[in-house]
């Protein structure tokens, strides 16, 4: 019996103990007509030499390709070291750490963790994870509404620069209170936010405005002039960043006069496998005065009764096992292990390899730009900087050049065309500090034949 | 034993220097740049792995004690289910990378969907939601999406038993809903009359747990149905508690409209000292035309996504791709592994530990919350008498615990029962275990006779003694200050 | 500076408190003459990256192919935990427990792996591990001599159906103090040893009987009649034995009257990987009487100053760091961290596990054995039972037979034909647990087209 | 904390079943059947796991504690050379499987044969002994098998310096020859006026460690050399501690002949609780021909193993394929992510340490062992004064480390040193831990002044207090008896 250690003998005794003749006795309150005889639909048991090749070949077939995507989940150098500590018996298989005393190890390396995201997003506060980066930018927008006071709307302004994944789950999460998304376009030439089309809103009560940083399309927003307006508005600024880039970039809580109020954003490229896209982990950090309003669990240092430093669980009246239907969130488990995960990647890197990392990426992509700038039908959209995300114009159809490329074992970016239509067969592409100058070139003439055939086809 | 923060090991110039490249110089104008480096420690390799192996040493956790955590199934998460979901070729893929490069993947996360299909009696699932939370916020969000499509948006009250667990509550407030709480009777079961008493034009559905959160199954599961049904209402199925029903019923014969499953919990996936974890959706007929996107669809031997074009009611995307797919094969890992047959007998063995330290704990004095009442998975012990007579709460049997070796189980809650412990021993405990832990309590109850005050002090023997919650939360220190340390 | 925690304020400070200008000053009792200056002939340093991917192109390269070799190293599943336990920080970066209050879970852990291997030889002690199975052979022969103070020889009879490769490391390990080692032909036609063949040194003075249980041919000696045969002569036994198979079969300490004196063997198919042949690790297990002459570590257990049961290093005296030139062996570090990976593998398997893994290695062996018995130009060697690995005779060379199976990915087993001359075109083939039936046919396939091939080839 | 053994948690019948196929039935005859199963455990796999994770917790080792072993060079062991190593593609390779194959593999062995020749300034390198001792076996058996093919087997005298590690004797007995032990000066270096009397016409070689086990340079090698050559025997390095001069000075530059490594102390491999190790050895021009097999060569591009074919003079096999494999893949992957000018670092920085330990005990009042001698990596302090006025021997000092968290250095080695302490810091140790370190020590001596008693009593803290040894000596309980725990 698979994980079960009951012997006959132990049956036995616990059946007599009860009083019950079998096992099946102890079902007797669930109504006989709703009972079923098993799951014949579950294909039968397999040891876990089975389980084993099977996994073996599936992951095989899926095989290693050479990545050239990013959207939103980054490829980086992992240490070894950080999963081999995260999934460590006492981390993986611990529960939310409601017994601090038995949870020091969880809970102070969580304290450690939210002190590492509030200083690189410079704001004052952290929370112990979200979800992921879109799931957190909707808790951020329904924060937004708890914390700004002065707005009665619900109006969020949401550049058409913001990832569209996280515009559609803003929606999808936050939408149901009674929140208004307002996509705002952006300026085509250059990729970035424009302040004029923010105008239109000038006069209109706005709970916030967000702004993301480094944006969807690789290209660095004017963040001080985006958030001094916003506040102007007495709008709330929701920064929505990239943590790798916060090694190098003004950090939220430097935009402008005042600051952004709420940080969040997508935590994966901090020490988190790809891995098809989860489980990776959202962050959240605001300034100190709205932390009562904050999703998620938080740990706050205190004292135990010998008066030694400890770590514990605090301000849980915000959440929904106290607060139940009043929770600032439904949000219970959260993304644990991939915090744990953070934050020995972010010590493992510290301020200057994390800015290491970040230059790489930055330069990686500048040399994408260059080699594909000389590919033929390849025409880069916007010139001038970005951080490690590119756009690239083709002149034929984006998905029958990513399908020869995956024929080559090249995942060769993202097809804007349905999202972006107005920059015509676009293709978002990345470049971060794996990649060697080698596999640039490679990139380069299999991009170049790709388009060729494609072009070719077409004629 | 406690270990100083990693800041306080960092010193200027020191770095882990294997681990990322040299800085290069970059192209950025000075507007943008950072002025002042981010607080991350600077450290040696070396100190980052003692760290925090250290720290992890000062956890509690499956693989290091028994913990009967009640509503949280803390069963053994075997350890091929992590190793295989870490292979090389899973982790290296890009959510949005072609499907030509994921049909490994995807044909494993198909046959996933159809294996809860079948545990659950439901029709169409969708993998995406992140946590029992985001489930149930995937299923009200679907309950009111159908009702808003056949124009009864007024529906808008969602009904919940007062034992539920507080996702439930707050969910409905998420989907813009109001909560009718509905209270329990004294065998643990919903008060029908207070229930048809509740429900009304504007019920939208009903949030309910079965077995509940009191440890006990809902007899009137039938009645309950036909009250909500009858009402227009939808059946909602917290699936937190599907350990103690695998094989034996199912929600989808229930009669239940959409559930949501805990695979961290029943599928055993690790609880990672906080998550991450999976809460799949089950839904029937009514509500296949709202899931959550993405699903895996199949188109002959090919495995795609199917997405808003495919699903064009949906409720929308809870995440910026698929929801925690890492989380995802670990659950299929251990379903194929279970197999049909170790299916049941999980529900089976879950409830004979149950039910064995229920009376054994019964038979050595303790006060059960629902005496005449099987155990399901779970029992709840209430130390009412204790706190009264001997000054003894629950959280202090839960600390005494711990210097016993034996993690707490779950206490305070449900809110309804005072005093509360929900035990939930799971089934991979071994009898002998078992009975370790009704010795614990026998002696703590002995302890609490003859010593009050040294129950109340525990305890003592994990790295730090009871902590200062209420300092805590009035003398917030939520992020470290090196500015502190040289004060 | 990679794993180096200094900074530049840390060594001006160390060297302040020493007293010197530089650390090259502190090798200034090297004479000058022989000093160099770096290593120009080592690479530059890559990062953990780099050679991150170095290596999975490198393991990639030589994959999982399927594999029908044994000869003393056997492919089992391995369950998972094992090496995540094993490889944890307290057990992998642990030195010798020489300081056994900061050692127990090793030490524990060994008295445990003690226990079970002298269970499983059905012998009183075993030691914590030689460094392989050939070279504990070496250890056993010069223990034997030891131990054998009735034989003033030296000479240890070694049957050719010992693995060839353990009789060149018996005697390259041993053969330095003066053993001789005999080498006694096998009955060509059944694979085993010749009673008779032993009756030429009947009357000599024998220090030892080597017996390998089953045999490197795969076959079952009748150990109960070369034990006795042995022990009538006053040589002392020593048994060679595979541990998967002692689940299964008689355990050396039955065998005849009295039982082998020692036993020996590769502990590798406990659950450690092939792994090109290392790191492994050799048992050896003996009677009570000799344990003062056993080479390596053993482990007691004993009490502490409050009476608690503890564990620590014993027999000591029998060791180089105490006895020096008079020491029972020189061996100081050994397989450790194999033998946590073995204890934990039996631990999960259990008597009646390995029992399981034994018999499907039984069958699957005689699978193969059934299906390659149709493949023509194949004949099995000899009739009769085997333990998981039997000889097949080709009817042309069995070289390049094996190359075409490697390029179809299939390890297809050893060439014999230079230390069986006398078998001719012989190939030893095994399958253990992990081989499928459909494995079996796709090896039985390919063996059919290899040898017609080469078949062809010659004619 | 204590743990059961894992037999006391057996219970007949129980298994975890997901580890091995059922039992078949198969075809044995009964004569060769065995009739009562071995005394493995019946165990579940969360008792196993549960199990040896908290014994796991019983140990100190680097990943949790500063470990100054001195002679053992107990330095960080990158993670990245464990989990490269433990690829599939590495652990599936089978060891006679044919050579194309495992072209990834052995190309990776040649560059790791070359880089040990340029770090060593040897000729020839052979990976294949699997720790120092066996690397030392190889290289005295080179050595005897050197004077045979000159028709000088008369030279069987291998002499020692009576610092020697336990295994140089040792060996030297297991290759057929005598030991004749050399005596050092009171500056720690070899007497040279003993070794021009010891050698002779049955010289075969000398042994020598350098810096030796004494921590300290040998000076007058050149002179060493000179005489054991003049003499016709050869000079055998004993590389355990390679670490103090790496990048600084070479062995076959010093004129040593042959030389053993031991990649687990020097090149970071992890001592595994004790083992596994790797001793690979490297020759001079002189014994190129002895060299054990299997060693790794090159064809044009492809990789291929020489055996006795081609060094038909070798001494030999030590193991049944080519020793520590995958110790060695480590090795490669650790001096890869060092580099050129990390490996002259690691010395730099080892013997950095030693000497800034070395001088604050000084300065702290302790003892040195040759106080006008450099430290090399690592350095001895005598408490022999304290042990006559305080009554606390080195053992003692060493156990009340433990309870300050800080592993104990060597203690009585190298035995010509009274109540000595080897301590070797390593370069991968922080200045912060270092005088942590020296910190601890100083409070124990307090305390040894103050409080004898206690100190003798040390450790408090361990999961056990001191052992008693002479009993595990005299009542030898070596194996688990089942039957001892029912009576
Ligand atoms: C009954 C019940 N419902 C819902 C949840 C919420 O699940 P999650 O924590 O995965 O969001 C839990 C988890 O504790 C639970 O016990
Ligand atoms: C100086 C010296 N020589 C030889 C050895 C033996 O090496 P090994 O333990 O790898 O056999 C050691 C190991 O402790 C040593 O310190």
């Amino acid at each position: 019996m698979a994980f079960i250690p009951h012997t006959d003998a132990d049956v036995r005794d616990m059946l007599q103990a009860i009083g019950v003749d079998s096992i099946d006795q102890l079902f007797d309150e669930i109504p006989q007509a709703l009972r079923v005889d098993g799951l014949k639909g579950v294909p039968e048991a397999v040891g876990e030499m089975e389980i084993t090749r099977i996994m073996h070949k599936r992951a095989a077939r899926d095989g290693e390709p050479l990545t050239f995507i990013g959207a939103g989940a980054y490829e980086h150098h992992i240490p070894a070291a950080v999963w081999e500590i995260a999934t460590r018996g006492e981390f993986y298989s611990a529960y939310t750490p409601y017994q601090a005393e038995a949870s020091q190890g969880t809970l102070q390396l969580i304290y450690e963790f939210q002190t590492m995201m509030a200083s690189l997003t410079g704001l004052d506060v952290s929370n112990a994870s979200m979800y992921d980066g879109a799931s957190a930018l909707g808790e951020a927008a329904l924060m937004a509404v708890r914390a700004n006071r002065k707005s009665r709307s619900g109006k969020i302004l949401m550049p058409r620069t913001l990832h569209p994944l996280y515009r559609k789950v803003a929606k999808a999460v936050a939408g149901n209170q009674g929140l208004e998304f307002i996509e705002v376009d952006y300026d085509h030439a250059n990729g970035t936010l424009d302040l004029k089309a923010l105008e239109a809103y000038a006069d209109e009560d706005l709970t916030a405005l967000v702004i993301p940083q480094p944006n969807f399309l690789g290209r660095f927003e004017d963040v001080d002039a985006l958030t001094d307006w916003a506040h102007a508005r007495d709008a709330q600024v929701i920064a929505v960043v990239n943590p790798t880039s916060l090694a190098l970039i003004k950090p939220p809580g430097e935009w402008g006069e005042k600051g952004a109020d709420i940080a969040c954003g997508e935590g994966q490229p901090l020490g988190v496998p790809m891995s098809s896209g989860g489980p990776f982990f959202g962050f959240m950090t605001c300034r100190q005065s709205w932390v009562r309003q904050m999703p998620g669990r938080i740990v706050g240092r205190t004292t135990d009764l010998d008066g030694r430093t400890g770590y514990t669980l605090t301000l849980q009246a915000r959440e929904q096992h106290i607060r139940r239907s009043k929770a600032t969130s439904n949000i219970c488990t959260n993304q644990g292990l991939m915090v744990t995960g953070a934050t020995i990647y972010m010590s493992l890197l510290g301020a200057e390899g994390l800015a290491g990392v970040a230059t790489a990426c930055m330069n990686n992509t500048a040399r994408v730009v260059e080699v594909m700038s000389s590919v033929d039908g390849v025409e880069v959209a916007f010139a001038g900087g970005q951080f490690h995300e590119a756009v690239l114009k083709l002149d034929c159809p984006v998905a029958p050049v990513l399908e020869r490329l995956a024929a080559e074992d090249i995942a060769g970016g993202l097809d804007l065309s349905a999202e972006y239509p107005e920059l015509g067969n676009a293709l978002l592409v990345c470049a971060t500090e794996t990649k060697s100058e080698d596999d640039i070139v490679r990139f380069g003439k299999a991009m170049a034949d790709a388009v060729a055939a494609v072009a070719g086809e077409k004629r | 034993m406690t270990e100083k923060l990693i800041f306080e090991s960092s010193r200027e110039g020191r770095r882990a220097t294997a681990q990322a490249p040299l800085r290069q110089t970059v192209d950025l104008p000075d507007h943008l740049r950072r002025n002042t480096p981010p607080l991350l420690p600077q450290v040696s390799e070396l100190q980052t792995v003692r760290h925090f192996t250290r720290l992890s040493q000062m956890n509690f956790s499956i693989d290091t004690q028994v913990y009967p955590l009640g509503s949280c199934t803390m069963k053994y998460n075997p350890r091929a289910c992590n190793t295989l979901a870490m292979l090389p070729g899973f982790l290296a893929r890009h959510p949005l990378s072609h499907v030509s490069m994921g049909q490994g993947f995807l044909q494993t996360m198909h046959e996933l969907q159809d294996m809860l299909k079948e545990v659950t009696g439901m029709k169409g699932v969708s993998l995406t939601p992140m946590a029992g939370a985001q489930g149930e916020f995937a299923g009200v969000a679907m309950i009111k999406a159908y009702h808003d499509a056949r124009g009864d948006s007024h529906r808008n009250e969602i009904l919940v038993p007062d034992a539920a667990h507080g996702t439930n509550p707050a969910t409905a407030v998420m989907c813009g809903c109001k909560v009718v709480e509905i209270p329990t009777d004294d065998q643990g079961d919903v008060d029908l009359d207070e229930l048809r008493k509740a429900v009304g034009p504007n019920t939208a559905g009903i949030m309910l747990t079965n077995p509940s959160t009191l440890g006990v199954f809902e007899r009137h599961i039938e009645e309950v149905r036909g009250i909500v049904h009858d009402a227009g209402g939808l059946l909602y199925y917290d699936g937190a508690n599907l350990n103690a029903i695998l094989g034996k019923v199912r929600p989808g014969d229930m009669g239940f409209d959409v559930i949501h499953m805990n695979l961290h919990k029943t599928f055993s996936t690790p609880h990672g000292g906080g998550g991450p974890g999976s809460g799949a959706v089950g839904v029937g007929e009514r509500l296949l035309p709202y899931m959550p996107i993405p699903v895996v669809g199949k188109d002959g031997d090919t495995y795609r996504w199917l997405d808003e074009k495919d699903i064009p009611g949906t409720i929308g995307r809870l995440s910026a791709f698929m929801g925690n797919a890492g989380v995802l094969l670990r659950a299929y890992i251990y379903m194929r592994m279970l197999g049909r047959d170790g299916m049941s007998r999980v529900s089976e063995y879950a409830t004979l530990n149950a039910n064995y330290v229920m009376v054994r704990l019964r038979d050595a004095g303790f006060d059960l919350a629902f005496p005449r009442r099987r155990a399901s998975h779970e029992f709840i012990v209430s130390l009412k008498r204790q706190s009264r007579d001997l000054g003894v709460s629950a959280m202090d049997f839960a600390k005494s615990l711990l210097d016993y070796g034996f993690h707490a189980p779950t206490t305070y809650f449900p809110l309804l029962v005072p005093e509360c412990l929900l035990i939930e021993p799971t089934e991979t405990e071994a009898k002998e275990d078992l009975d370790g832990f009704v010795e614990a309590m026998i002696a703590i109850l002995d302890e609490s006779a003859r010593d009050p005050e040294k129950v109340k002090g525990a305890p003592y023997t994990t790295p730090v003694r009871r902590l200062d919650d209420v300092k805590a939360a009035r003398q917030l220190d939520l992020v470290f200050n090196p500015a502190s340390v040289d004060a």
